[in-house]
């Protein structure tokens, strides 16, 4: 029910508040390249930063929409690992069984994004079906579905059997012309970087100027003037739920070949609170019915630039997350006053 | 899908509609809903013809909106069947109703408050592109601004709902009924908070799409509206058809017997029993110290130079046009919104930081947006009664709520207002709409102010309890309430005011001492002012 | 735990040391976050030995996950470090990064678990097999001897992941050859003492005649100790691990709950960083790698109370 | 959400909802007797079960009044661990400085549970005043809080100086007439149980019939609506955060005289969710403007019988997220479907 909509959602604020995510994008930036100088400004350091907020990137794109469809999704992180495990056992045991490394690696990535998203429908039918509350059937899986994939490797890690091929993917780029690396090398953007932002633009298409999207906001929005105006509204509910489990094993993917092997007990740990952090930084509310991907991917930034600087500036551990906590509440709080 | 979704664009249709004139399309047999406590519909027989304008009337709570719900998918009946076009259908979502032809404006409100109003009114039925992908943003702009232009509403298509007022809402939620170009188009109480000009030019509307052989169902308790208007008209009483009148081929409304029915007869239907004037007869306030006064006062750019006085025992009645500022003004009162200029308190000056603080010096607002902001319908009857007053129910140092006065307390105004609810503890969503408005007005009259505010008190009431609402608010304002009615009902501002303040666009147009308020072209004059005409009419020069 | 056979590093020519040697050195420590008692002893030890150079820039980095680590580590590469010292969360998902690390000529000092290809200077291992099989062997040795050993013991496993698995798996290797001994509860605990008191609690409920309690990790002993406590259980003693201070002590005092304990010392984080800083100042790191050590097994030895002492830090958190 | 009527919840239905959370208790009761028989009925087992589910309980019941208020709480892990690590360093210094050891014990308990309830009003200004989501102002706590009480103790942990008396605190309890524990001494209902039952019912109390508790559905529900009552939201919602703290202060105080040291890195890491959980199990929406505590407590017995049944019947480590997840999801399963 749009009962509380008239008191968020003002028409004098929604211009200013477009910015307010981007006035603390800003802020940040400047501080750190105060803070740190070259070091931060350095291309190489924002090529680490892309490439290494890149899956969880890809996360949050996901997650803002799940979000603005009134959901949660907790079980990102462990979606990433199942997905990953079962993706990385899949190829291992092809290439023993002597498929060529390019079929073996093609076929465990289609398996990976597959398995993704049948976790995700899971999630899916629980909400919608069971009619259980996106918040804890999702916290079911963010238990349920690491737990198998501890199950799976023996909570060890797997080791992708693809001799070179796999990895090349996820180290990789594509090279940007006239940047060096300190090692003198061509620079790249990372293929998980390239692919975040490919993602981003899609779902941002899709939710600005798709048909689903606008079913997205309408049923995120108010239910019931959805259901009314004869919107499906289970069936806009379970997509964007598959959607979410899609782009976890894209994002198990991009880790798994990173990393080159999958370590079922930490893979993701975590990383749903880092996307819906990003999703709600980026101007989302949680509340449902109004977001936007092209904020989240600021907020992705915002978090990733707190995580490298505190890195680079060798702040104590122990302080790091008092710091990182004090930011993100201030980004939010700048969106807010940058509103009035 | 796109050609459909443009009604004007259909003069095709509308003439092989000619031809299908006054069949029976939608039949309802013997239609019975319980809801837990209560039977809403029992055994409801009824058949709607194309090319009419069907409306139907009863007290609240006599199951009109039960009844259009079923027709429109929203719950599925007990028991008993529907005809569509001679088929038997069975409605398990709201969709099926829409694929079906059949459309529906919901007595509450239900827009996308995120979204913009040529979204609203398209939603779920977009123009596309790319083989149904994309949305079309310029078709959809000028198909919405058609719909909009068609109800004479020229708003900007690209605010957003939750930025609209009440009555702008309503209009939306029209023009979504009228982009699905169903064969059956039902109106739950739209006039309800709809001005007197908004509501005829929906009248015109409804007019049209019958003459195109729509068929048109209609639910209002302004009988006047209902006799000019309807072709057909079915009374419900508890959830039975009780009587049913037709107009005749020289255009006046008849019983089954034949006899000429009015205003009086419906009423009489509709309650069951003879109804006296549901005005009461009005006693001038012998106090003059002013309870609240308001000097050059405002809701910052909403309103201005806002000046009157309220005695102790008077009623001020304040009309005007949708969006003239009397809601904005009566918020800048209570503090919800920012106000400029001067108010006075019985003689002190004072300006409100919110509801709570005027409460607190005796002064209260029923919000004219039940739904969002004048009631928690997801709460139950009695929290929601007792909300503004509950130090009144509380023991211990204002800890402890005493559960026994709190519901003697409910009781009474259940009794005193004829609301329907099944249980104490029913949650205020499943009242029937009119029901829900006397608990709004109700919970402040309990909180006994000295200044009460309230901003269309009988939207969506019925005639029997809208006296009984008169009633009370005569009986508190001789006991020495100041109170302030602001109504987009003319009949009812000039019936129970002792004084009429007309506003228009935010600032006093006029003023209508109370010897004028007893003649007879006083709504005349009123309507004039209001749509800032020259007051003297040519007829009476 | 693959034996990783470390190389000199291929790149000596154009080593960021040699051009550095006039600047202030730049050292990134990628650790574990403290999510436990262990870890967070690592912390503090990496800490306290960046305490005492000043004169290299220390840039210590926790990660509560391999995917935090690569990024930690592939910031300092941007950041230009001479050298890393790198106690990896886990083996497989660091080593290509390492790798990468290792082609830019950056001194990379491997501690606790080794990447799978060698790709590190300097590898100090500590070896969680033997932690496991020593531990174990101990038990045997208390309960009765090789062969002859008997009595009912609980196992407190820690956070599933490799560390612990290799430790459970060597320790049950031992325990399978004793007939005599008998499993009477196996259970993960995390590492944590709370988890570990709430677990131990239950498994008292159902087999409260226990002999004894592998716990694996002294915070799990503790624990399993309050756990005893509460339930006023007495007779029973407990094997952790790892040397936390107060544990060595009561081992220092012949308490009987704690008749001995593991070495897994989290000051070999200190060691690495020793090492790196060591290789670096005054530069000709090429020259020096020639005779250092290229891989030091920090040997798990048991803690017995005659030779307690030599491992009590009073001033360690842990 | 209900399917067909537009309320979201319908009076009728809360009737049998109220029953579902005990369905679900009584159907895992039977299970885990059917499955380990006297290991489970026993009632020491019950003691232990109870003692180390209390301090999430004390949280889950704060939890249930945050989240009535349409608000959420991430950082009560943090808020304990910040709490216990403030009021021991106390304690401590106390005790060194030569003050009389109960004393020491008082007054520490007594900082204690103000730092928490300074936490918690923190949180509430957050999200009051900076009008924060409080899923990121607490977000902001939850990093925060844990890192500060990781400066306070270096990571390490803090070990209680009194001798006795503090931990005679955690472990005791009242005993149970009649009933002895396997080391034949009497078996007592710990202190922990004891505040957790009296917390709970005095919660149920100000919920059900307090003005307070009243102020707070009517926030939760539909806050412009509340305050068109004339209810001053900002009022309610940050006491409620300050309560949601001093609650968090007295968990504190139950873990660390319980552990008689507070290791900084560990404890209360992660209880959070457990607490949310509790709390939803228990019927309450997230939705906020209904919830009721009782039904957390038994959320709380519930979630506490999923682990202990998982450790006594020895389910591999790996499969007990699984079970877990499936468990949580059933038991709110149950719930939905003995609506229909
Ligand atoms: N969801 C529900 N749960 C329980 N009872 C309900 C529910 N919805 C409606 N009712 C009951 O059904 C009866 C008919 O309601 P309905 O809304 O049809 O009345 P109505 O004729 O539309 O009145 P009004 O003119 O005030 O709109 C009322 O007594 C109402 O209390
Ligand atoms: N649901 C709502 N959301 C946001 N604003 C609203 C809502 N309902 C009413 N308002 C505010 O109240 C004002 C009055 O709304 P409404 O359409 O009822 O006008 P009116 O009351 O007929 O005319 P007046 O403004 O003179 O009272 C609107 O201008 C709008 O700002
Ligand atoms: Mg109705
Ligand atoms: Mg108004």
């Amino acid at each position: 029910m749009n009962a509380r909509i008239p008191s968020i959602l003002r028409a004098s604020q929604r211009a200013l508040e477009m910015w307010g995510v981007i006035v603390a994008f800003v802020i940040l930036f400047a501080v750190s390249t105060f803070n740190q100088g070259f070091d931060f400004l350095n291309p190489e350091n924002f090529r680490a930063l892309l490439n290494s907020n890149a899956p969880v990137g890809i996360l949050a794109v996901g997650m803002t929409l799940v979000i603005i469809s009134a959901g949660i999704d907790l079980s990102v992180g462990s979606m990433v690992v199942l997905a990953a495990a079962i993706g990385m056992t899949t190829m291992n045991s092809l290439v023993e069984n002597g498929t060529s490394e390019l079929n073996a690696v093609l076929l465990g990535g289609a398996v990976t994004i597959l398995a993704g998203t049948v976790a995700g429908t899971f999630n899916g039918v629980l909400v919608v079906f069971g009619r259980i509350a996106p918040f804890i059937a999702t916290l079911g899986g963010l238990a349920a579905f690491r737990s198998m994939s501890l199950a799976i490797a023996d909570a060890g890690e797997i080791r992708s059997q693809s001799a070179t091929m796999f990895s090349a993917l996820g180290r990789g780029g594509v090279p940007i012309p006239g940047l060096l690396n300190s090692a003198g090398k061509p620079l790249t953007l990372s293929y998980s970087t390239v692919i975040f932002f490919v993602v981003a633009i899609i779902a941002q298409w899709f939710l600005s100027r798709s048909r689903f999207g606008r079913q997205l906001v309408a049923v995120g929005a108010n239910e019931t003037a959805a259901r009314y105006a004869g919107i499906s509204v289970s069936w806009v509910r379970l997509r964007v739920y598959s959607i979410m489990g899609l782009l976890a094993g894209i994002a198990a993917l991009v880790q798994s070949s990173r990393m080159n092997s999958v370590s079922t007990s930490q893979l993701g740990l975590g990383s749903e609170l880092d996307a819906i952090a990003a999703v709600v930084i980026g101007g989302t509310t949680l509340r449902g019915g109004f977001g936007r991907v092209w904020g989240t991917v600021v907020g992705v930034l915002i978090l990733g630039m707190i995580t490298n600087i505190l890195t680079i500036s060798g702040v104590s551990p122990y302080w790091q997350g008092a710091v990182k906590g004090a930011v993100i509440v201030l980004a939010v709080l700048v969106q807010r006053t940058s509103r009035e | 899908m796109v050609a459909r979704s443009n009604p004007i664009s259909s003069s095709a249709q509308a003439h092989k509609a000619q031809e299908d004139l006054n069949r029976e399309i939608l039949v309802v047999n013997s239609v019975t809903v319980d809801y837990p406590g209560v039977r809403a519909l029992d055994a409801v027989s009824l058949a709607f013809r194309t090319g009419e304008i069907h409306a139907i009337v009863g007290e609240n709570g006599a199951g009109k909106s039960t009844m259009m719900k079923v027709l429109s998918g929203v719950i599925r009946p007990t028991s008993g069947t529907i005809m569509l076009k001679g088929i038997q259908r069975q409605f398990t979502r709201p969709s099926d109703a829409i694929r079906a032809g059949i459309a529906m404006v919901h007595q509450e409100l239900h827009l996308v408050g995120t979204l913009n109003v040529a979204e609203n009114v398209l939603l779920g039925r977009e123009p596309t592109r790319f083989l149904g992908v994309a949305v079309d943003h310029q078709r959809q702009h000028a198909v919405a601004g058609a719909l909009l232009r068609q109800l004479g509403s020229d708003f900007d298509l690209s605010t957003l709902a939750c930025d609209l007022s009440i009555a702008q809402q309503q209009f939306v939620e029209i023009a979504k009924c009228l982009a699905s170009d169903a064969r059956v188009l039902i109106f739950d109480e739209p006039t309800a908070v709809l001005g007197e000009v908004e509501a005829n030019r929906l009248f015109v509307v409804m007019r049209r799409l019958r003459d195109e052989g729509r068929c048109v169902i209609f639910i209002s308790h302004h009988l006047d509206e209902v006799i000019s208007i309807a072709d057909r008209i079915t009374v419900l009483r508890d959830g039975k058809v009780v009587q049913a009148f037709s107009r005749n081929t020289s255009g006046i409304v008849q019983c089954e017997d034949g006899s000429i029915a009015d205003e009086g007869r419906l009423a009489h239907a509709m309650v069951g029993h003879e109804l006296s004037s549901i005005y009461p007869e009005k006693l001038y306030a012998t106090c003059t110290s002013s309870a609240i006064e308001l000097a050059n006062f405002g809701a910052t750019n909403k309103s201005h130079g806002i000046s009157f006085s309220v005695a102790a025992g008077e009623i001020l009645g304040i009309a005007g046009l949708v969006g003239s500022g009397r809601t904005e003004t009566a918020e800048a009162i209570v503090g919800i919104r920012p106000c400029e200029g001067v108010l006075r308190v019985e003689g002190r000056e004072i300006r409100f930081s919110n509801p709570r603080a005027a409460m607190r010096s005796g002064v209260a607002y029923v919000s004219e947006d039940r739904k969002n902001r004048g009631l928690h319908v997801t709460l139950s009857s009695i929290c929601n009664m007792m909300l503004p007053s509950l130090d009144k129910v509380t023991r211990l140092g204002g800890i402890m709520i005493d559960s026994q006065s709190e519901q003697r307390i409910s009781k009474n105004w259940i009794d005193a207002f004829q609301i329907r609810c099944a249980r104490p503890m029913q949650a205020i969503s499943s009242l029937s709409g009119g029901n829900q408005q006397k608990f709004a007005l109700a919970r402040w009259l309990e909180a006994t102010p000295k200044v009460l505010i309230i901003d269309e008190p009988t939207r969506g009431v019925d005639v029997g309890a809208r006296g009984e609402i008169y009633r009370i608010i005569a009986q508190l304002a001789r006991e020495g309430l100041a109170c302030i009615v602001i109504s987009s009902e003319l009949p009812e501002v000039i019936g129970i005011a002792h004084r009429v303040i007309v506003m228009r666009e935010g600032r006093i147009a006029g003023e209508i001492p109370s010897e004028r308020l007893a003649l007879k072209d006083c709504q005349e004059r009123i309507v004039r002012i209001a749509s800032g005409l020259p007051e003297e009419s040519v007829a009476s020069k | 735990f693959s034996e990783a056979k470390p190389i000199i590093s291929s790149t000596l020519t154009k080593s960021p040391a040699a051009q550095a040697t006039n600047a202030k050195f730049k050292v990134g420590v990628s650790i574990p976050a403290a999510d436990h008692g262990w870890t967070a002893g690592v912390v503090w030890w990496a800490k306290e030995c960046s305490k005492l150079h000043p004169e290299i820039e220390w840039m210590i980095a926790t990660a509560e996950t391999p995917e935090k680590q690569i990024s930690d580590i592939e910031a300092f590469m941007a950041k230009k470090v001479d050298a890393l010292v790198i106690l990896a969360t886990e083996s497989a998902p660091l080593t290509p990064v390492a790798e990468e690390a290792h082609n830019r000529g950056i001194l990379i000092v491997n501690v606790d678990r080794g990447f799978l290809k060698p790709v590190a200077d300097i590898f100090i291992e500590g070896d969680n097999a033997a932690f496991g099989r020593k531990s174990a062997e101990f038990m045997v040795e208390k309960l009765g001897g090789k062969g002859k050993a008997k009595g009912d013991i609980f196992i407190l496993e820690g956070i599933p992941c490799t560390v612990n698995t290799a430790r459970v798996n060597a320790a049950m290797a031992v325990f399978k050859t004793e007939p005599g001994i008998k499993i009477v509860g196996q259970q993960a605990a995390n590492w944590n003492r709370q988890k570990a008191l709430e677990v131990t609690e239950t498994l008292l409920t159902k087999s409260p005649k226990v002999t004894a309690i592998w716990a694996s990790d002294d915070d799990m002993a503790l624990g399993a100790e309050n756990a005893l406590a509460e339930k006023g259980i007495t007779g029973v003693w407990i094997l952790g691990g790892a040397g936390m201070k107060d544990i060595v002590k009561r081992v220092m005092d012949k308490d009987p709950m704690f008749p001995a304990d593991i070495t897994y010392p989290p000051s070999m984080i200190a060691t690495g960083m020793e090492l790196a800083s060591t290789v670096l100042m005054g530069g000709q790191r090429a020259k020096k790698m020639q005779f250092m050590p290229h891989h030091l097994v920090i040997d798990v030895d048991l803690i017995l109370p005659e030779n307690a002492k030599d491992y009590y830090f009073p001033n360690s958190v842990y």
